[in-house]
């Protein structure tokens, strides 16, 4: 910014908007779910907010994404339609996957957003392959991968961007490094403590950021972008950043050690970005207010409208096994 | 009363084995300090240390490798895969490598080793963590596949996996757990039972209908209700599909003349088609009826709950496969 | 004379359907600039270029998963798994993957791609590159399998597996491709074939016989031989084991009676397993014997040459399991 | 060495001796195999023989070791008996797996060798295996993992290394850069040029060494192992070499870039060790020239010792499924 001011008021509000609509979509999914609306797991990405934000507001419409099995975030972050991920976590038929996904396995087609996913690390070959014919496409396009920090023990991640960097991919590898893979802490699961370190082993670069300040995740994303588009290959993009709740809902999260969460708790990314605009002057206590206010209208009426879809039918669990059944009558 | 759960009866046979053998040890995601995800080993830790419950990073293929790689030079392992569906990644290491290194070897080496793994469907965990897997290891000569269907034979059996020279994949249903987090039960004496015996869970002259895990529960169901219309089940469970207890099975068919089989996994290539392939192969003559599978659907595991109750075969549609059996019309739609 | 080789009929499918669509593009370990470890690609690299023909590192999970990606945004990758075993890499990625993502998504996304495996037993390459996996696959909902027995059906089964808008599973069999290294064969016209239609290789009354790949050679040798002993054999090809062609093997045993499946596999858990299985559920008033299944023995792959020849079931072995399914005596000792 | 020689005249010809029976046992199996007395695949190791010895000579009675398809040269450097290693090639009961297992899974049980693979890069996971339970039995064994390049792009590679550092286990993991994986050339799958640059990803020493050149490759195995023994973790070597031969018998190695085979074979690692002997006066041309003798008078009698055994019966073919097969009959 040439005024000295990190953004304008209509982006860093829209940033907002995003990050306080993940925040409480992910607050509310947690009691409809302990209210019995949700019936199968839940991992809420509340505190990564700026990841998913920062680094989906660095891309375009031909990009696409792979994320994880905490992945509304990123949804939403791309630009999803909350009303129909709730009436998918509802298990409806208007859901973003019929019901037939949930969760752990949501998808925005139109969005280029190719699933969140129950395997960890699973995500991360499938970018891998969608930057490859991206790559082949040669429309510009990229393709993104979020996986946590306990993702890059799989072997999934080792091998493809060995093949992305070979290859060149027009890829973002985004590591929310969270802290945690579950229940384990990130130096019980390995020595290193920079994922991005991990860059050397396939020569690409490795950048850190902060990764509950959106405008620096997007800055490092936009680079990234760039990067890709001209051809020069993949980075690994480390988000430090932290998740407020437990592994899922139910984890009480003891595992801690006192204190830690607390100390995240004064590093929240709304309040991040929030003092920042209102530091710099580009928005007011009363813009912010408006933003939320809008949110939780839009939230109401989107469970609102999830609530009142309707159940798909047992039988419907016959459907979509394969494209091209043969009518059914071949395939027992 | 005793309270003594399928989980209770999984931590004291690994409790107990531990303390016979030193060898012993328990190695996966989260068994330790966390007391896994589903409870199972919870209070292990604190009583064996770090050195008998080994807490892993992500990776399922190292995992079963490491375990491996220990068995061979004399361990008694016992890892653990999260979810049965995690199993895809390790799928080398169990099949190219611990099934076939006895053989390879000519004898001279052998991999003692336990995978223990939660299996089948509930509360709409959906398609990546509710598969039913086992059939895949029935057709991996080298292993053991065994299925624990109660509290009693989920210790028994168990005690019998690790003390087992060979490998072995040990399936325990997600749903009989019988709830995490509550105190630890009862400590209930199970000796070790033996491989390739299968357990007879109520007599009947009509049927013999073959079934394990979840599914006995709503075979059981079935059954009682089916003997009010005056059908008379014979419900056996093989217990461990390898080995398999053929004399077992061939007795009571031999009885009945008749075979419902039922399982949670898919219909299409599941353990049922190789029971069903050996009554038609070896119990042939005693046959009087078409052998009925009853199982998943040929689908993943949708999300739903209305389509997930569809997909895995309940108390009606197992009662409707016996009265099919019997030609008896089905009652009730049948899914 | 025409040299048509079934190395021809796939390396002819793949550059026929890369000429009609721009998104089929193959994808492996040295299949391009090497030609493939069993020269089935020789020559497409030079003529089609490494954005046709991706070389990869030795990586099969992330191999397969990219085939998927690409395949997510619109591309028809053919993937290649050098010797079916390394499969066992790749299983997440098939099965938690390609095979549910049509599903877990509500019919929204589909996986439109081939992996190709070389399978089965020859030349003693042992325990970890000799494996027949078909029934795994078979085992895993979202997928089809096919089992291509000849050059004509390689060409043809490929060209359809590349159109089909599915994951399919593509299972070569080793000693069929006809020999490495001389030069590519003339270029035979054969139409797409359609999945679920199953091949009658030799019409016959008194017994069916369900096999693939090398050993319907097997097969047909044993027949032959029959044939001079009166009985009359049906020798009937699934081509894909999913969809399978229930109505021509109903038909097939409608007419026959009896029924012998033949394949290379362990017995225990194999695709025979399967049709059996569904023989004795669904053609049991046609069933005049006990079924017969002849597959490999229940043991990993051996190195020596005369353990792999009696643990793959050969003409001998075959043509017994006829004459007991016919009630003759059998000839000669039979492993 | 205190007198200014890398080496005594015992230890030197010993390792000279150790190479060239790797050699000549290679060459000879070759030919064995042209002669149709070796029915299945064979990967020569000639041309890296300096890495197998230097490792192996580093080693003690109670350290296990696995190792890949190509791993003859390992077995022998470990002190297998040629003449059972010859009787498995010809596929006799009197071989080392009683004819079950060939090239590509041989063992040697008494002295820690664990197998071959057929599978590239599985060995690895097996030795941190090997390397836990050693550890666990705390008598100061550690477990060597020989592996290529090629598979440093497996999955296995990068899980197995994260669980030996964070675990702190006695394991060398020795990577074998012959330059190829396969047909591919090193530059085609993977972008760094130093495999050793990948333990960075994992917090453990990465050293590179003149494969060629047994004595440097003793040197720090020796390192690798006295850490490994005093619990400071594993190290993972890279050592430079070379296959001269194609990547397995038949194949013509026509990839190769003109000029290449004719460098590595001037730095030929059995010449590399003879020089060094004579020049610094360690030994004799006349010492090599009774070593080479002893070798061939010993392969010489590995060949007929093993063309005699028996072959196994084709029903043995149902042994050995199970060590505990419940006497067969419960098993089908
Ligand atoms: C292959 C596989 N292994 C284990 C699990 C169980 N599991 C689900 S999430 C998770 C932790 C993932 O940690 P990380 O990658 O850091 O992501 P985070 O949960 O912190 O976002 C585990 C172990 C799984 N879903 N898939
Ligand atoms: C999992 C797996 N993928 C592929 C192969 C086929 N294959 C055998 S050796 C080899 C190359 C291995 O290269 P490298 O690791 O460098 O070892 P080198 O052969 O050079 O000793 C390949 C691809 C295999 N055996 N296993
Ligand atoms: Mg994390
Ligand atoms: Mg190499």
């Amino acid at each position: 910014m040439t005024d000295g001011r990190t953004t304008t008021r209509d982006d860093g509000l829209e940033l907002f908007e995003r990050m306080f609509l993940i925040r409480r979509f992910e607050e509310r999914a947690s009691q409809l779910r302990a209210a019995g609306l949700i019936p199968g797991f839940l991992h809420p990405c509340i505190g990564q907010e700026a990841s998913a934000v920062g680094v989906c507001s660095a891309l375009g419409p031909d990009d696409v994404l792979t994320s994880t099995h905490r992945g509304h975030g990123h949804m939403l972050a791309r630009g999803a339609d909350p009303a129909r991920m709730y009436a998918e976590l509802f298990a409806r038929i208007e859901g973003y996957n019929h019901g037939k996904g949930g969760s752990l396995h949501m998808i925005d087609v139109d969005l280029g957003f190719l699933g969140a996913n129950g395997i960890v690390g699973a995500g991360i070959p499938l970018a891998t392959g969608a930057a490859l014919q991206q790559k082949r496409r040669a429309r510009g396009g990229v393709a993104v991968s979020f996986f946590g920090d306990g993702a890059t023990n799989e072997g999934a991640f080792h091998e493809s961007l060995n093949l992305a960097t070979l290859w060149k991919l027009p890829a973002l590898y985004v590591c929310e490094n969270n802290l945690y893979g579950e229940f384990t802490r990130q130096d019980q699961h390995q020595v290193v403590k920079d994922v991005a370190q991990r860059a050397a082993s396939y020569g690409l670069p490795g950048v850190i950021v902060d990764g509950n300040d959106a405008l620096a995740v997007r800055e490092v994303a936009r680079e990234a972008v760039a990067r890709a588009r001209r051809g020069d290959g993949p980075t690994l993009i480390e988000t430090k950043t932290y998740r407020h709740r437990g592994h899922f809902e139910g984890d009480m999260a003891r595992y801690r050690p006192k204190g830690e969460l607390e100390e995240w708790l004064a590093h929240d990314p709304l309040d991040v970005l929030s003092r920042r605009l209102l530091a710099e002057d580009v928005a007011s206590d009363s813009d912010l207010d408006e933003v939320r206010a809008g949110v939780e209208r839009r939230l109401d009426a989107a469970v609102e409208w999830a609530t009142e879809r309707a159940h798909p039918e047992p039988a419907d669990a016959l459907e979509d096994v394969y494209v091209d059944a043969m009518r059914g009558a071949a395939l027992r | 009363m005793t309270r003594f759960s399928y989980a209770d009866g999984i931590r004291q046979a690994i409790a107990e084995e531990m303390d016979r053998d030193p060898n012993v040890f328990v190695i996966g995601e989260d068994v330790g300090a966390a007391g896994g995800v589903f409870g199972v080993t919870k209070g292990l830790f604190e009583k064996y240390g770090a050195d008998r419950l080994w807490d892993t990073p992500i990776s399922e293929e190292a995992v079963i490798g490491a375990a491996i790689g220990a068995a061979l030079l004399g361990a008694r392992p016992i890892a653990e895969i999260m979810f049965g569906d995690f199993v895809t990644l390790a799928m080398d290491m169990i099949v190219n490598q611990a099934a076939k290194t006895h053989y390879m070897t000519g004898g001279r080496l052998s991999v003692p080793m336990v995978v223990r793994m939660v299996t089948g469907t509930g509360g709409s965990t959906s398609a990546q963590h509710s598969q039913s897997l086992e059939s895949w290891f029935v057709h991996a000569p080298g292993l053991k596949v065994v299925t624990a269907s109660s509290a009693e034979d989920a210790k028994g059996l168990l005690k019998s996996a690790i003390r087992d020279p060979d490998p072995v994949m040990f399936f325990e249903h997600k749903q009989l757990y019988g709830g995490r987090g509550g105190p630890a039960g009862d400590v209930v004496e199970v000796d070790p039972i033996p491989f390739g015996v299968g357990r007879v869970w109520r007599e009947g002259t009509d049927v013999t209908v073959v079934t394990y895990l979840k599914t006995l529960e709503y075979t059981m169901k079935a059954v009682e209700a089916l003997a009010e219309e005056g059908i008379s089940c014979e419900v056996w469970d093989p217990r461990t599909l390898v080995p398999l207890d053929r004399e077992g099975l061939r007795q009571s068919l031999a009885k009945t003349g008749r075979l419902v089989i039922a399982h949670e996994a898919p219909v299409r290539g599941g353990f049922g088609a190789e029971i069903a392939a050996f009554a038609a192969e070896e119990c042939f003559e005693s046959l009087r009826a078409p052998i009925i599978r009853v199982g998943g659907t040929n689908t993943p595991m949708p999300y739903a709950p209305v389509m997930e109750g569809f997909v895995v075969p309940g108390p009606e549609r197992i009662a409707n496969a016996i009265r099919r059996s019997v030609g008896r019309p089905p009652v009730v739609s049948s899914n």
